[in-house]
């Protein structure tokens, strides 16, 4: 049932002016050419919101409507009670509230920041950044202030392997880095000649995510280790895959230098269709006074304070980051604790290769952790996700990364049980054995069937002013 | 364990029994999960992060018992982040799981309601800028700024390097920008205020060819309101120059329009409507002219049409995203603050206009009212500029500002420091109760 | 999408004695005589029965999903705040606390008293019945101890006209009165003469709703007052329609000595698919004596305390009755005030005529006040209604009152926009000019197609033991 | 009037704008809304109850500040209400505004998400009591009492008359009781209990052919695990009365089955598993034998087919109920705790089977920790009864035990006072440190 918009249900202007009462009886109290003549808006009552937005939310799939093995996203369940703890008045404060007058905040931003150093073995870390990529950058913009600190500042080229994240190129060319793409070997791993080729005096850093995005764990990774760092250059880690290595192994101990965490991929923190995130970034120590500022400390007395790491490269958000969200984190990690953690990364690589024991299509690159990407083989992988819909499941990320052509890229996190993986192979198997043309038709019992993303792009209507033009 | 599911050990959202586990491993040819994971012997991790498991309900119970040592103060702060009372809907309707635990709208078919949602987010920034593009989220009003400046970069017409801000600017916000064009060949320059607002005869010597974009706010960060921002958009016209407004959906209700002033680009916090006090959490709005479609940070929704020719909505004009463009894409940002922005939609839409106009109309009262009533106080004066302003306003105080604050804390009030005698106040989402609760306490203080 | 039981998705017994370890590991603390052999229930996680009960809820049709204009039940939106306020820490609190340490909670229920005494134009109230039909039943006792205490023990009989709510002849019943059933008159209303016929001085009282079923006002009630109360009867105020007439008429004003009201139908607390719901009764000075203990009573100076009416029937609930649902009716009060109030019935008035001007069924009776009853004609009433589910609106309540043929019994209540009850009329049209076919095979796009009512009472199946008990 | 709709006067949830409230009447062929009420001069009323109207935000804050009245105490509190931690999904699932805003499922097809969560209710209490019916609430344990008690009255073999529960049931249960048959000719009498538990001998001594119900309960008010429950079946059984059980769904999971013992009906507080502490709001259990289908009063949900064969579930068998039988019902109950009996489900489906049987194991555990503690203590003696005890117990102390609640009260606890020596001390909700905390300040108290 179409839902109308706002702005079909109503439209209201309202006239603003010295001598326009407003809606409060009462004129404006500016002199007109300071303020605008009138604005036009939806003027609606309560219970009509109330059922536009509820009808709006019944046609969306959520993890809470089931399976959505959405691979590299970790689309895990988000623990309900995570949502109480970030709604507590008591931590709705102001940032610019006094040190000595918000005591608990800093606590827990505290506690949170010892808690991600030990997870990622690492030795610092900063909260500021407010997503997985913003932390991306501060990682960049921190190697940057490093290389440049130490007179290093020639070094202009990042390194990404050619299946990063979309991410990892953007985010060091914003920081102003020639991007250096890297092939994978057969194998579907870092190609160590090819590295070694790439790297030079003026890397500044190579990033990698591991596993990779194939799901493989970078075997390698001692020695690439090694040679980032016999150049002179930092080894970033891209965090996103960390779910798969909770309690297995820590970046740090790796040899990673520098890495961000992602707090939705990785400690369940509600992705909210697109947001808001968090991008904690974890250093060793080294790197530690280049952090962003403000950090907080404590001088071991239960009582704490923010202060500016002595090199630092200055904020990247306005205040602190987004606070909802690291509560939500903190709620999260001590909830599991060691046993919890550790058992996540277990149950969602055992679910991962359940899955892909389960499907017909071909997994080409093993052994992979909590991920696999399958391969769609003849048939589009686009046309194969959207036809998955009509089995009622959410189907995986597709057509990348492009070195497995076709590619279905599948992380069931560990939060689905057997019965629900059995329920989402069986969804693939379907669409397996159907013809293109059915796959070309799909989806066809969803809210809206396949969508024209070319006319979207072609004349962009963006706003509700911009249909309604249309109409006239 | 009260309340616990069965599982004693490991992850309580992992819902394998014993059963399951065992069978999925026969099936995946392993005895034991362990064989499953390739890790070097070398790189192993003992699974000891030394972090104590917790029930649902002792965790919390420790995060109330960490948030209780927060004090209770009654916040008269604001300065780009203000606690406007948000109807109790907005948090009903936003919490609804489907919008709080979906993805980025990918696979739009399955989307349509959050797609529809940010449409109409989108379609109320264009309303109150009078521009033509928003985007459906940015981070916050800093990082919007910084992503204003990549844009001027990539669309800049001439060679200049100089991004103009105010000398009053925040300096989260500075610096944040700072982080933004440190990649290019950007830099960032100070043009005098004054008496709160710009200094429209210095910035007009400072600018030249080489500035790329003007940076003004309104209201500014001291509540003033801006009387010339027309002239502002000229000299950035006639530079060749953006024009970059800061600003937010309340003030956008009552001000100038940012098209009718020459704006090219309006960025600033949305989050004024929908979220209560955060410690700094945002949104960052961003708007600007359709001259920009192509060159646009963050993800844009669009309406387009479904097989059957029903109206649908789906992200578009991806190409210009890193996930496609990669390295040349117009932004690094993927995740942003899309549930934030259906919040402020939400209570926008609860507000309606007449409310919105209503709510600025009142934060130009109640400040007027509040620096009145301060001034009238033996050793304050109020406000500081000579300016209308909208819900805050400087203070000065005869003794030091600190002090004041310090012994105002004493007695359950926060207001800012911004200078030795200066304290900034803001009515945003204060009571009358408090208003003049605070009046009481301010006139024992400076006593 | 048919959604399993839980008992189909996991059933795990679980064995109890003194030496079956527990899932805790611990053998039973009581000897096995005491105790049971074993429990068999489902054992799923959390995030198995998240989508579980989202899924269950997709499956039903509220408040929030569209107009449900259900005739004498008043359906309303019930403003989301009120939960916030029944949520708060501070009223969680033990019925069993002294008076001293509750004070807060007793103050609200006081001012809650007074709100309803003044609302209902009557002198004292009591908050325990925990629904309406609860509160009728309080009504019969006092009204029983009341006569009693008079020494006129003797009365049996409760007068209850033909077109009333089921609960006001059951409550009666439950009193362990006769029921006299009274006709109505030729418009609609109260029959004097019956009433005239049928009163006594076996009469202990007359339960009447006013407006009555089909939404008319009983004119002549001061009249009908003046006879029951001639032959020493009491008048009962049923307050299932209070709604029409808030801040126009009193039922203290009209005569009545005792009145429940419907929380849920007058102040728009959740009706929760079937309670809680909370059913306070309102009396005049000579009855007060004999309500329900304990009641609230403040010494004037900001002090509460609970005490026993000097006649008490005793109690009528196991502690305070529903409490949550009292919080939630003093704030939807507290909210609207005089002017709210009296503006609701206004609107709903308001509504309920322009519903009926606007829909092809004939409406019998008026002048109706907030519901109306339209007949079917020649369709059958419950056909209609189900149809109606395809247009994707609630129906109205059918076949009742049997006054009118074939009754569609509709009240829109307050909470409908003009666009709302324009899309509820062209639904009601629509159906009206379809034929008996279409009906009877109506609904169609509905989550579940007609149910079989026959079979499921012939062969009741309550519980999944029995259901895996036949596929057995 | 921050965050009010345009609506300045008048309800806030009536949608109508001024241009449809005047169409509306124009259709309706009247000048004023006035215009449709019929209601004679006489009685009319002037709209002035002196309630003032208030903002959503001070009405939340009117409620917030009568709240906060009350004092804050730990509450060692049961008898028959209990604060057990509820787990956080419970909340966020049964808040679903489908769930919360649905009416009574009167047409199934749109309502088969409650239908079929009230159908797992009660095949929940089918398993916990081994009767083969439950019906799907009834409002709280002492109505449901009285609703047995109308039961024996319509099922009763003989034309006795006499109800016999325990001299220790509780007031308020008793009362409801009294209330429930005061319509019928049954008399409700005691029979003594002796060290907590029914007293056997004296309650065979008492029964006869003119018994119609015996009533005992498991646990007792006391917290006592009766262990001879099974002769008090047969003494029913030979006397051709009904058996009713009290308990509720933690007991149930320990406790022996009320089946084998003999038990007609359950009732009892199913609130137990679902609610938070709230002031004795609770959930009427009612389950009896398959014999009394036609009998039972409340609602039944059952499972039937639609017309495409597909498995559906409906409200059944109401013919027993008022709307259609008028005063022949077998009970004048029509809305019940629906949304409650959905959260107990919730509840009892997050523990499971096991993590049900673990927390009434902690019940027995736990009271008997704490007894035994505080019996160390000078002066005071527990458990009195010899016997087993749930989650409560009592204990005896040398000084009146109104003082010492008072004294524990000013130190922050809240027990019973059920003697003039007698207080009673509940586990059931409280926490460890909780509990380590009581004790401390009651060994300060009887020094």
């Amino acid at each position: 049932q179409y839902e109308p918009l706002l702005s079909e249900k109503d439209l209201t202007r309202v006239e603003i002016g010295e001598e326009n009462g407003g809606d409060d009886g009462d004129d404006s109290p500016l002199p007109d050419d300071l303020t605008r003549d009138s604005l036009e808006l939806p003027e609606l009552s309560e219970p009509e919101l109330v059922r536009h937005y509820t009808r709006l939310s019944q046609m969306i799939y959520g993890i809470d409507s089931g399976p959505y093995p959405l691979g590299s996203c970790t689309m895990k369940y988000n623990p309900k009670f995570t949502e109480d703890v970030a709604a507590l008045p008591d931590g709705a404060v102001h940032p610019d509230r006094s040190e000595e007058s918000v005591q608990g905040t800093l606590e827990l931003l505290y506690r949170l920041q010892d808690y991600l150093g030990r997870i990622g073995g690492m030795d610092a870390v900063t909260l500021q950044p407010p997503a997985g990529a913003a932390g991306e950058f501060v990682g960049i913009r921190v190697a940057a202030a490093y290389h440049e600190h130490n007179g290093e500042g020639h070094r202009d080229e990042v390194i990404v392997p050619e299946s990063a994240h979309g991410t990892n190129f953007a985010s060091a060319a914003l920081g102003g880095y020639e991007v250096v793409s890297l092939p994978s070997d057969d194998e579907g791993r870092v190609d160590l000649e090819a590295l070694e080729a790439a790297l030079s005096e003026n890397t500044a850093a190579l990033m990698l995510t591991n596993p990779n995005t194939l799901g493989l764990f970078e075997r390698d990774i001692e020695e690439i280790a090694e040679m980032v760092h016999d150049v002179g250059g930092l080894l970033y880690y891209d965090g996103a895959n960390l779910n798969a290595l909770l309690g297995r192994a820590r970046p740090g101990d790796m040899g990673f230098d520098v890495m961000h965490y992602n707090v939705h991929k990785t400690f369940a923190t509600p992705h909210g269709g697109g947001g808001p995130g968090a991008g904690p970034v974890g250093v060793v120590d080294e790197l530690a006074p280049f952090l962003p500022s403000p950090r907080v400390r404590t001088d071991g007395d239960a009582s704490y304070e923010l202060f500016e790491p002595e090199h630092t490269i200055g904020k990247v958000h306005g205040f602190h980051g987004n606070w909802l969200v690291l509560v939500k984190t903190f709620a999260y990690i001590a909830r599991l604790g060691d046993e919890g953690l550790t058992d996540a990364s277990a149950k969602a690589v055992l679910n991962a290769n359940y899955l892909a024991s389960r499907i017909e299509y071909d997994v080409p690159y093993e052994p992979f952790h909590h991920e696999f990407v399958a391969s769609a083989g003849d048939q589009d992988a686009a046309d194969v996700a959207k036809r998955m819909l009509d089995y009622g499941v959410h189907p995986p990320t597709t057509k990348w990364p492009e070195i497995v052509p076709e590619a279905l890229m599948t992380e069931p996190t560990e939060v689905e049980s057997k019965d629900t993986l059995d329920r989402l192979a069986a969804a693939f198997n379907a669409v397996a054995g159907e013809d293109d043309a059915t796959l070309e038709d799909a989806p066809e019992r969803t809210t809206a069937r396949r969508i024209d993303q070319t006319s979207a792009a072609r004349s962009p209507r963006l706003s509700w002013q911009t249909l309604s033009e249309e109409e006239e | 364990m009260t309340g616990s599911h069965s599982h004693a050990t490991g992850s309580p959202y992992a819902p394998h029994t014993e059963e399951e586990r065992a069978a999925m491993l026969e099936a995946v040819g392993a005895e034991a999960v362990e064989e499953l994971f390739d890790i070097p012997e070398a790189v192993e991790f003992d699974g000891e992060f030394g972090i104590d498991a917790r029930t649902e309900r002792e965790t919390r119970e420790l995060v109330r018992s960490l948030l209780e040592r927060n004090d209770d103060l009654t916040e008269l702060l604001g300065r780009g982040h203000y606690g406007y009372y948000v109807p109790s809907l907005v948090d009903h309707l936003a919490d609804r799981s489907e919008f709080l635990t979906s993805y980025t709208q990918y696979q739009p078919e399955v989307s349509q309601g959050f797609l529809q949602a940010l449409f109409e987010y989108q379609s109320l920034l264009v309303e109150l800028t009078g521009l033509e593009i928003a985007n459906c989220s940015m981070y916050d009003a800093a990082t919007a700024l910084g992503e204003a400046a990549t844009l001027a970069d990539r669309v800049r017409s001439t060679s200049g390097t100089r991004v103009l801000v105010p000398d009053l600017l925040r300096e989260g916000r500075r610096s944040t920008l700072e982080n933004y064009v440190a990649g290019t060949d950007l830099v960032v320059e100070e043009y005098p205020t004054e008496d709160g607002g710009v200094d429209l005869a210095a910035l007009e010597d400072g600018v030249d060819d080489e500035v790329v974009m003007i940076y003004a706010e309104n209201p500014t960060i001291r509540g003033t309101i801006e009387e010339r921002l027309d002239e502002i958009g000229d000299l950035a016209d006639d530079a060749g120059a953006l024009f970059a407004l800061g600003s937010d959906p309340i003030a956008l209700s009552l001000l100038e329009r940012p098209v009718d002033v020459g704006a090219d680009v309006v960025v600033g916090d949305a989050s004024v409507l929908g979220l209560p006090t955060s410690y700094g959490m945002g949104l960052g709005l961003f708007a600007c002219r359709e001259d920009y479609l192509r060159q646009v940070p963050g993800r844009l929704v669009g309406a387009s049409e479904d097989a059957t020719d029903r109206r649908a909505y789906t992200l578009t004009l991806q190409t210009r995203e890193q996930h496609i463009r990669r390295e040349r894409a117009t932004s690094n940002i993927c995740t942003n603050q899309a549930w934030v922005a259906l919040r402020t939609a939400m209570h926008a839409a609860t507000l309606g206009p007449s409310g919105m106009v209503d709510l600025a109309k009142r934060g130009v009262r109640r400040a007027e009212d509040l620096a009145e009533r301060v001034d009238d106080l033996v050793g304050v004066e109020a406000p500081v500029h000579d300016r209308h302003h909208l819900r805050e306003f400087v203070a000065r105080v005869d003794q030091p500002a600190r002090a004041i604050a310090a012994d105002l804390e004493d007695r359950g009030y926060a207001v800012h420091v911004v200078g030795d005698h200066e304290l900034q106040i803001c009515v945003a989402g204060a009571t009358d109760e408090q208003i003049d609760g605070f009046v009481e306490a301010l006139s024992e203080v400076v006593r």
